[in-house]
């Protein structure tokens, strides 16, 4: 059953890399359309959400070997490291979401007080600083 | 010493003869205007008597400092200036003591006893006698300009600045530099009708209009003093004209008596004939308005110059 | 420790010393500053001879400080000045606000310019002349907001100027690997065959200085602007350094510029002479129509520095003989007049000629101080200015053979009459106004110090000599061989001489023949009347009334000259100012205020450069 | 207890999480933490320094993993001068802003200490570590305390500027993670000595990309043109100090990381002349902004720019000269924009409407901050005998050593503008008349010796620069000397520690 799949696996990698790799790219996109032409300011972040998203799906793709294995070293996988997934990108994924996170946080928190002086939320009607 | 001692009568008396020649000139052309128009005039000897009822008046009427030495400064520049211009060329009884009668210097030295007379006029507190020295500055801009042209062309094309070589190249050659730059003598002579401030660059003086202008406030011993100096400088003025464009006169081969003589009336003829220039053309002219004088000079007199420059150069 | 760094620290301390002490003492700043230049000029004079050089290194650049003949000639200027003009200022600006800053500054420019005169080397050179661009910036707008545009087109300027300098420097630095002016030099920095730019720019840093057009709009408001006894060395001093500055660049040019660009130095030499020439014509006739005596003088300075300008462009011997002679004869003259504008803004409080007039008895030793200097600027025998300007025309005549030059200096050197009677008559003659009963002569530092100049006009008419000694010397370090020269006798190259202790006694003993001839003659009958008893049209006129003739004093020249007055270079450079802000102001349109712009900017930069990236970035 | 690199970050990152504890037993403990730390800061700086002269790289290891393995921390000429400079900027902005406001709620004055303490934590990280990843990290805890500093004042500026940074901060991260990622898909490796080592094994277009990346990712922070909409906005609404901590240690750990990628990564020659026209650019059209603004601190903001434009350009030129005296522009630049924002903010709270215009008659109603204010103008626009003027003439005698006649003539007629709308606000200051008079707020004793201090500096190197010369001698080899760099965190058998 899990030879099978593997199998599947195999046949389908090429076109899920792509989907993988196609996915990441179409999000960054989509992310990026938000965060230019979008005029009101939590869509704006919300693009840039989807961006972060799709930058880690990147990651993660590009990080995946195939077949491989969780990167742990233990008894009796002393041979794991040639086909273990690499961890590093994941470990960076990680620490990125929670950076995203964290960005996203100020910035909603700054769109409250934005629209609470403003009265609105369209980004081309906050211009007070300019030139 | 002995030679000092010449000098210093030469000195005197060629003081004395500039000031009785540009005085004498003075009252012929009085009489002269006057029959032009129709009047008899005064003699020609009245301007004598005019400065000798001047210089006794007994009571003078002092404006101050700048206003009392101003006629001091007249005289300083009238007798610098003959000192440095040669009268006859090469006679010792006309002393040259110039050391070649420097050009540049003359020029300079020539503005001293107007800048005395308008700093003694603006003294007074006469407002006629400031408007007069302010045109009579203005037009100097004026006609300096033709002349000094002139005057640079001669310098460029004899390559030296002094009267005394000007004078001695003429009588070498023979040619009179009216000949040999027709252009720089024709701008030097229409400077020359502001210079002599007759009708119509009048303006200085503009009898009628500033009362007398500059002199309005002055009277007795300083218009005396005045006078004087003008006489002087007027005879100044001819004298460089003939001595750089007529050929000056005398002859340094003959300084006797006679040749003297013959020189001093040589000079008179040619000066007198050059002042009759301006007079005539004051007969015919009305006065200017100043900016007009100015304009005047900086049209065609400035132009001939700029030819005689050029001429001069090539 | 070192001479040089002593004279420097003297300076210095004594201009922060001004500054703290008129918080303790009111008024102290002055006496300080005075003391301190004093101590510097004393020390500079007595200690320090020509051919000293300390060397040091500062920041990792070889510096050199040391004295040559030709700087010593401008120490003369700056010292000699500098000591006078702290002297006039004691009184000058007492009662003033502010004076610890004013002090501060006045101290620094001198030690700016004491040290340009010691810089052996362009960094040094530019530290100071950057110093004493700010110092001087800080006294020009002293006198309030109103000036404060003034000073920053002075600033603007300045930076103009300075740092076309610095660009040279490096440049020079970049190209011969040293900062030594001597090596720069010797290396051929100036001659002129390739890297043409070096000298052009750095001429046209000391042009900003020596206010030649066009780069003079700053200097007629910012002489002006100043206090007068700051206006002083401002005017006299200040500018001749980029007279110094031209000095030695022209020189090296001309000396050592090759047969085959003398082509180039022959344009550089009819550029600049013309550049002089008209800034001589065009300052003359803007400095006579000005009714403000202080902008008069301004402007007069300009068209003085024009004349300066052109003996320098000639680089003949004589030539540049009479240039640093007008210099030293410039700072003195017009040095005095400053001062003399100074004096009567004290005491009559304002310089306005149409407001002023008869002061010549109030204030009779300032009067006869103007009277001998303005006879100097004019030019007229027998005064030091005469023999500067014999000396130009002579060699424009005889040497360098421009002839139309000599015309517009000339016609600029006649019109320069009509204000100089302008000044003399708008201030001191003329009828008394009544506003003026109460002046009186000023104190007695302040007139010292301008008899002891006027009488320096006299000496330097006299004994020209005395000046034309360290100037050939300094010549003679600049590369002339043999600078002839005597003690009163001036000599062109046709052999044609003028001799000035002649033509001085000529005119002294005629002069005090008439003089006592008129004041004996008739002594008793001569009546001394007030300015208020003239017969106009047989009336005399009342008290209050005042008949001086003030207003268009030269109205009819004016308009015989309208077309010259038509453009004014400070308006063009107006347009271009107001022309780049504009730009400026459309510029930062950029920054749209809108955050997604920016992000677009962003995004629109990564794809130009992801384009391109090959061409940018390859190895 | 022995100094190490780590100290430099732990130190304040503990203090940063202590605050809100501390802040329970004495509420005047969060004001006074941060100098403390800002000072201790120093001291390991005085002691790293010296052990960086006498070994000349001091490193450490986290974690007892070697590089390229682990993450290594490491101190060289040049990362231990910038750390220096922070460190010491630190505790001068903390010196300034101790009762800055006297009153202030105790919510506040937590929330802004944690921020810097974090701020400071995330610049000092950036320039120390060795690992790109980490480097990653921290300039994103530099972005977003500084985004929340920018609007930590609660008017609706504040937060706009703030808004206005986090969007072009999140394209920063974005876009360097990114490079990051295809740099490691190329080289397998975190390590930033040995992605150098191994940066020839990258195909050409690849690299040209990553690099394009990371100069958009640094550049944001480093405020090159068209990346920097952001920072006149956030230098102009910041509070005092943090405008300060902005010029004086965010933007230098931007342009850190910017010419640790240029340097010590890529070989790209193409990479100096697109940094030399990059920085031009950014300095003319900043400078030109500059002018005609009449908000003083945003006319600062736009004088920023312009000189990290000058640095850009200095380090483009690329030489040992001009890397030098990059160095020495972003020390000037440091000290006195940083001195400029601290006077500045005072006399914008003494004035009105926060324009130029009412900053007439501040001369007198506060002497010593106008004539601190115009110490730094005059310096900032490279007036002898002032400090900016020693870095202005290196980095034109760079560029003329290599010929660059038409830059210096840029830079020059650049730096006139900077002159007029520079001296428009001293003489406005000193000269104009007084408008209508309102209550002056004093500066505290100590922000006059913060400002002080700044002055004297400001003085002491403009009299005598060989002062500092020597230590950015140094720091300007090490950058160029890339070999001995990775073969000191690859193969080192130095002390670590």
């Amino acid at each position: 059953m899990q030879q099978e799949f593997h199998e599947i696996f195999v046949k389908y990698h090429e076109i899920i890399t792509l989907g993988v790799y196609g996915t990441a790219i179409g999000l960054m996109l989509i992310g990026l359309y938000a965060v230019l032409m979008k005029k009101n300011l939590v869509k704006i972040v919300i693009g840039l959400s989807i961006m972060d998203a799709g930058l880690h799906l990147l990651f993660i793709g590009i990080g995946y070997v195939q077949g491989g294995t969780a990167p742990i070293f233990s008894p009796g996988y002393e041979d794991a490291g040639d086909r273990m997934v690499d961890p590093v990108p994941q470990a960076l994924v990680l620490t990125a979401i929670v950076i995203g996170f964290a960005v996203t946080a100020v910035a909603l928190s700054l769109i409250i007080r934005l629209y609470k002086h403003h009265h609105t939320a369209k980004i081309d009607q906050i211009k007070s600083l300019k030139w | 010493m002995e030679d000092l001692g010449l000098k210093i009568f030469g000195a005197i008396l060629t003081t004395i003869m500039a000031f009785a020649v540009g005085m004498t000139y003075g009252g012929i052309v009085r009489k002269l205007t006057a029959r032009v128009q129709n009047r008899f005039g005064p003699p020609f000897y009245q301007n004598f008597l005019d400065l000798v009822k001047l210089q006794s008046k007994k009571t003078n009427v002092a404006h101050g400092f700048m206003g009392h030495t101003a006629p001091v400064w007249i005289m300083v520049a009238s007798i610098t200036v003959l000192m440095f211009i040669p009268i006859l060329n090469g006679n010792l009884w006309f002393p040259n003591l110039s050391f070649h009668g420097d050009l540049i210097f003359i020029l300079y030295m020539m503005v001293f006893g107007s800048l005395g007379m308008a700093l003694g006029a603006g003294q007074t507190g006469n407002p006629n006698s400031a408007i007069g020295v302010t045109r009579g500055l203005s037009m100097m801009v004026g006609f300096e300009i033709p002349f000094v042209l002139a005057l640079v062309a001669l310098m460029v094309q004899y390559h030296t600045t002094s009267i005394q070589d000007l004078m001695q190249i003429q009588h070498e050659s023979g040619t009179w530099l009216i000949f040999s730059n027709p252009f720089a003598f024709l701008a030097a002579l229409f400077a020359s009708l502001g210079m002599f401030r007759y009708s119509p660059f009048d303006i200085v003086g503009a009898p009628a209009e500033l009362a007398s202008g500059p002199m309005s406030e002055f009277g007795g011993k300083y218009l005396g003093t005045m006078m004087s100096g003008g006489s002087i400088f007027a005879f100044i003025k001819l004298t460089l004209y003939v001595d750089l464009f007529l050929g000056g006169a005398g002859n340094p081969d003959h300084t006797g008596i006679w040749a003297t003589l013959a020189g001093i009336g040589v000079l008179l003829i040619k000066t007198f004939t050059l002042y009759m220039v301006p007079v005539f053309y004051g007969w015919v002219s009305p006065r200017y308005r100043t900016e007009q004088a100015i304009r005047y000079f900086w049209g065609w007199p400035t132009a001939l110059g700029i030819i005689g420059l050029i001429w001069a150069v090539y | 420790m070192n001479l040089f760094f002593i004279i420097l620290l003297i300076l210095f301390s004594s201009a922060i010393l001004a500054f703290i002490s008129n918080r303790i003492v009111r008024g102290s700043s002055g006496i300080i500053a005075f003391i301190g230049i004093t101590a510097a000029s004393i020390l500079f004079f007595t200690r320090l001879s020509i051919g000293n050089t300390y060397s040091f290194t500062l920041g990792g650049i070889q510096m050199q400080f040391g004295l040559n003949s030709f700087t010593y000639l401008f120490a003369i200027i700056v010292l000699g000045l500098g000591v006078l003009a702290s002297l006039y200022s004691i009184q000058y600006m007492k009662g003033k606000e502010r004076l610890g800053y004013f002090y501060f500054n006045f101290v620094l420019t001198i030690l700016g310019m004491v040290g340009i005169i010691f810089s052996q080397d362009f960094i040094t050179f530019f530290i100071f002349w950057e110093i004493m661009t700010w110092s001087s910036y800080l006294i020009v707008i002293y006198n309030g907001y109103s000036s404060s545009k003034v000073g920053i087109k002075y600033m603007i300027f300045s930076a103009l100027g300075a740092y076309a300098m610095l660009t040279a420097i490096v440049s020079i630095k970049g190209i011969y690997g040293t900062f030594m002016i001597k090596d720069a030099i010797a290396a051929g920095a100036f001659n002129f065959t390739d890297h043409f730019y070096i000298p052009i720019l750095l001429l046209i840093g000391f042009a900003v200085k020596a206010a030649l057009m066009p780069l003079h709009v700053w200097a007629p408001k910012s002489y002006s602007m100043s206090p007068m006894s700051f206006t002083a060395i401002f005017s006299g001093a200040m500018s001749k350094m980029g007279i110094l500055g031209m000095g030695l660049v022209l020189t090296s040019i001309y000396s050592h510029a090759s047969p085959e660009v003398s082509v180039y130095s022959l344009i550089l030499k009819q550029v600049l002479g013309w550049l002089g020439g008209i800034t001589a014509v065009m300052a003359t006739i803007y400095a006579l129509i000005q009714t403000d005596a202080k902008k008069l003088l301004a402007y007069s300075s300009i068209a003085q520095l024009g004349y300066i300008v052109v003996g320098l462009s000639t680089g003949t011997k004589l030539g540049v003989m009479a240039a640093l002679f007008l210099a030293v004869v410039h700072a003195i003259f017009k040095g005095t007049l400053f001062m003399v504008a100074g004096a009567v803004e004290r005491q009559a409080g304002t310089t306005d000629m149409t407001k002023v007039s008869g002061l010549i008895r109030k204030m009779p030793y300032t009067f006869f101080a103007a009277l001998l200097s303005i006879i100097a600027l004019a030019g007229v025998p027998p005064l030091g200015g005469f023999v500067g300007k014999w000396m130009l025309y002579e060699s424009l005549i005889t040497e360098s053979n421009n002839y139309f030059l000599v015309i517009v200096v000339f016609f600029s050197s006649t019109a320069a009459f009509l204000y100089s009677y302008r000044f003399l008559f708008g201030l001191f003659l003329g009828q008394e106004e009544k506003e003026t009963e109460h002046v009186k002569e000023a104190p007695l530092t302040m007139v010292i110090p301008m008899l002891i100049l006027a009488l320096l006009l006299i000496v330097t008419g006299l004994y020209p000599g005395i000046l034309f000694e360290p100037i050939a010397h300094g010549m003679e370090y600049l590369g002339y061989s043999h600078v002839n020269w005597d003690m009163s006798v001036l000599t062109n190259i046709w052999g044609e001489q003028t001799n000035m202790s002649y033509i001085f006694s000529l005119i002294g003993i005629v002069f005090v023949v008439v003089f006592i001839f008129i004041t004996l003659k008739g002594y008793k009958g001569t009546r001394n009347v007030g300015t208020k008893e003239i017969s106009t049209s047989g009336e005399i006129p009342l008290e209050h009334e005042n008949l001086t003739y003030q207003m268009d004093f030269f109205k009819p020249f004016e308009r015989a000259a309208a077309p010259l007055y038509k453009r004014s270079m400070n308006k063009i450079w107006n347009d271009i100012g107001n022309a780049l802000e504009a730009v400026f102001n459309f510029t930062r349109k950029i920054y749209t205020g809108n955050g997604q712009t920016y992000a677009l900017f962003v995004i629109i930069f990564l794809v130009i450069l992801l384009i391109f990236k090959d061409s940018l970035f390859a190895n | 207890m022995v100094i190490t690199p780590i100290h430099y970050i732990v130190v304040p990152l503990l203090a940063a999480f202590a605050i809100p504890l501390l802040v329970k037993i004495h509420k005047e403990l969060p004001r006074i933490i941060p100098g403390l730390v800002m000072f201790y800061n120093i001291i390991i700086s005085i002691v790293l320094m010296q052990q960086v002269n006498e070994f000349g790289y001091v490193s450490e290891v986290i974690a007892g993993w070697k590089a390229p393995w682990g993450i290594n921390l490491i101190i060289t000429p040049f990362s231990g001068f910038l750390v220096s400079l922070i460190s010491f900027m630190g505790f001068v902005i903390w010196l300034y802003q101790y009762r800055f406001k006297k009153v202030i709620d105790v919510g506040e004055l937590k929330s802004y200490g944690i921020l810097q303490m974090m701020m400071i934590t995330g610049a000092i990280g950036i320039i120390i570590t060795g690992d790109i990843f980490n480097m990653f990290v921290f300039l994103e805890i530099v972005a977003i305390t500084a985004i929340s500093l920018t609007s930590f004042y609660r008017h609706r500026d504040g937060a706009e500027a703030g808004f206005k940074y986090l969007l072009i901060g999140g394209f920063s991260s974005t876009l360097i993670l990114l490079a990051i990622l295809l740099l490691y898909t190329q080289v397998g490796t975190l390590n930033m000595a040995e992605i150098s080592e191994r940066m020839h094994l990258v195909p050409q277009g690849m690299k040209a990309t990553i690099l394009v990346l990371f100069i958009i990712g640094f550049g944001i922070e480093a405020e090159m043109f068209p990346l920097n909409g952001w920072a006149p906005d956030a230098y102009s609404q910041a509070p005092g100090p943090t405008s300060a901590a902005f010029a004086g240690i965010v933007v230098k750990a931007g342009v850190y990381g910017l010419i640790r990628i240029i340097f010590t990564l890529f070989d790209i020659e193409g990479a100096f002349d697109f940094l030399i026209i990059a920085g031009l650019v950014t300095m003319i059209i900043a400078e030109f902004s500059a002018l005609k603004q009449t908000n003083l601190k945003r006319m600062l903001a736009y004088s920023s720019i312009g000189q990290m434009g000058l640095v850009m350009i200095a380090f483009g030129i690329g030489t040992k000269a001009a890397v030098f005296a990059a160095l020495f522009l972003m020390f000037n630049h440091a000290v006195i924009k940083s001195l400029l924002f601290m006077s500045g903010s005072i006399l914008m709270y003494n004035s009105k409407d926060k324009t130029i215009s009412t900053l007439s008659g501040m001369g007198k109603k506060l002497p010593f901050i106008s004539l601190l204010f115009s110490l730094g103008a005059f310096a900032i626009v490279g007036l002898p005998p002032f400090s900016g003027f020693w870095s202005k003439l290196y980095v034109l005698t760079a560029a003329a050593n290599q010929e660059m006649i038409l830059l210096i003539g840029a830079i020059l007629a650049v730096s006139i503008v900077e002159i007029v709308y520079y001296f428009r606000v001293v003489s406005k200051m000193y000269f104009a008349e007084e408008t209508e008079h309102i209550a002056i707020f004093k500066p505290s004793i100590n922000a006059k010796i913060a400002m002080g201090i700044l002055g004297a500096i400001i003085l002491i190197i403009g009299l005598y620069p060989d002062l500092i010369t020597g230590y950015l001698h140094n720091a300007a080899d090490m950058i160029l000397d890339k070999a001995s760099y990775i073969d000191f965190v690859l193969n080192s058998n130095a002390p670590v520690q």
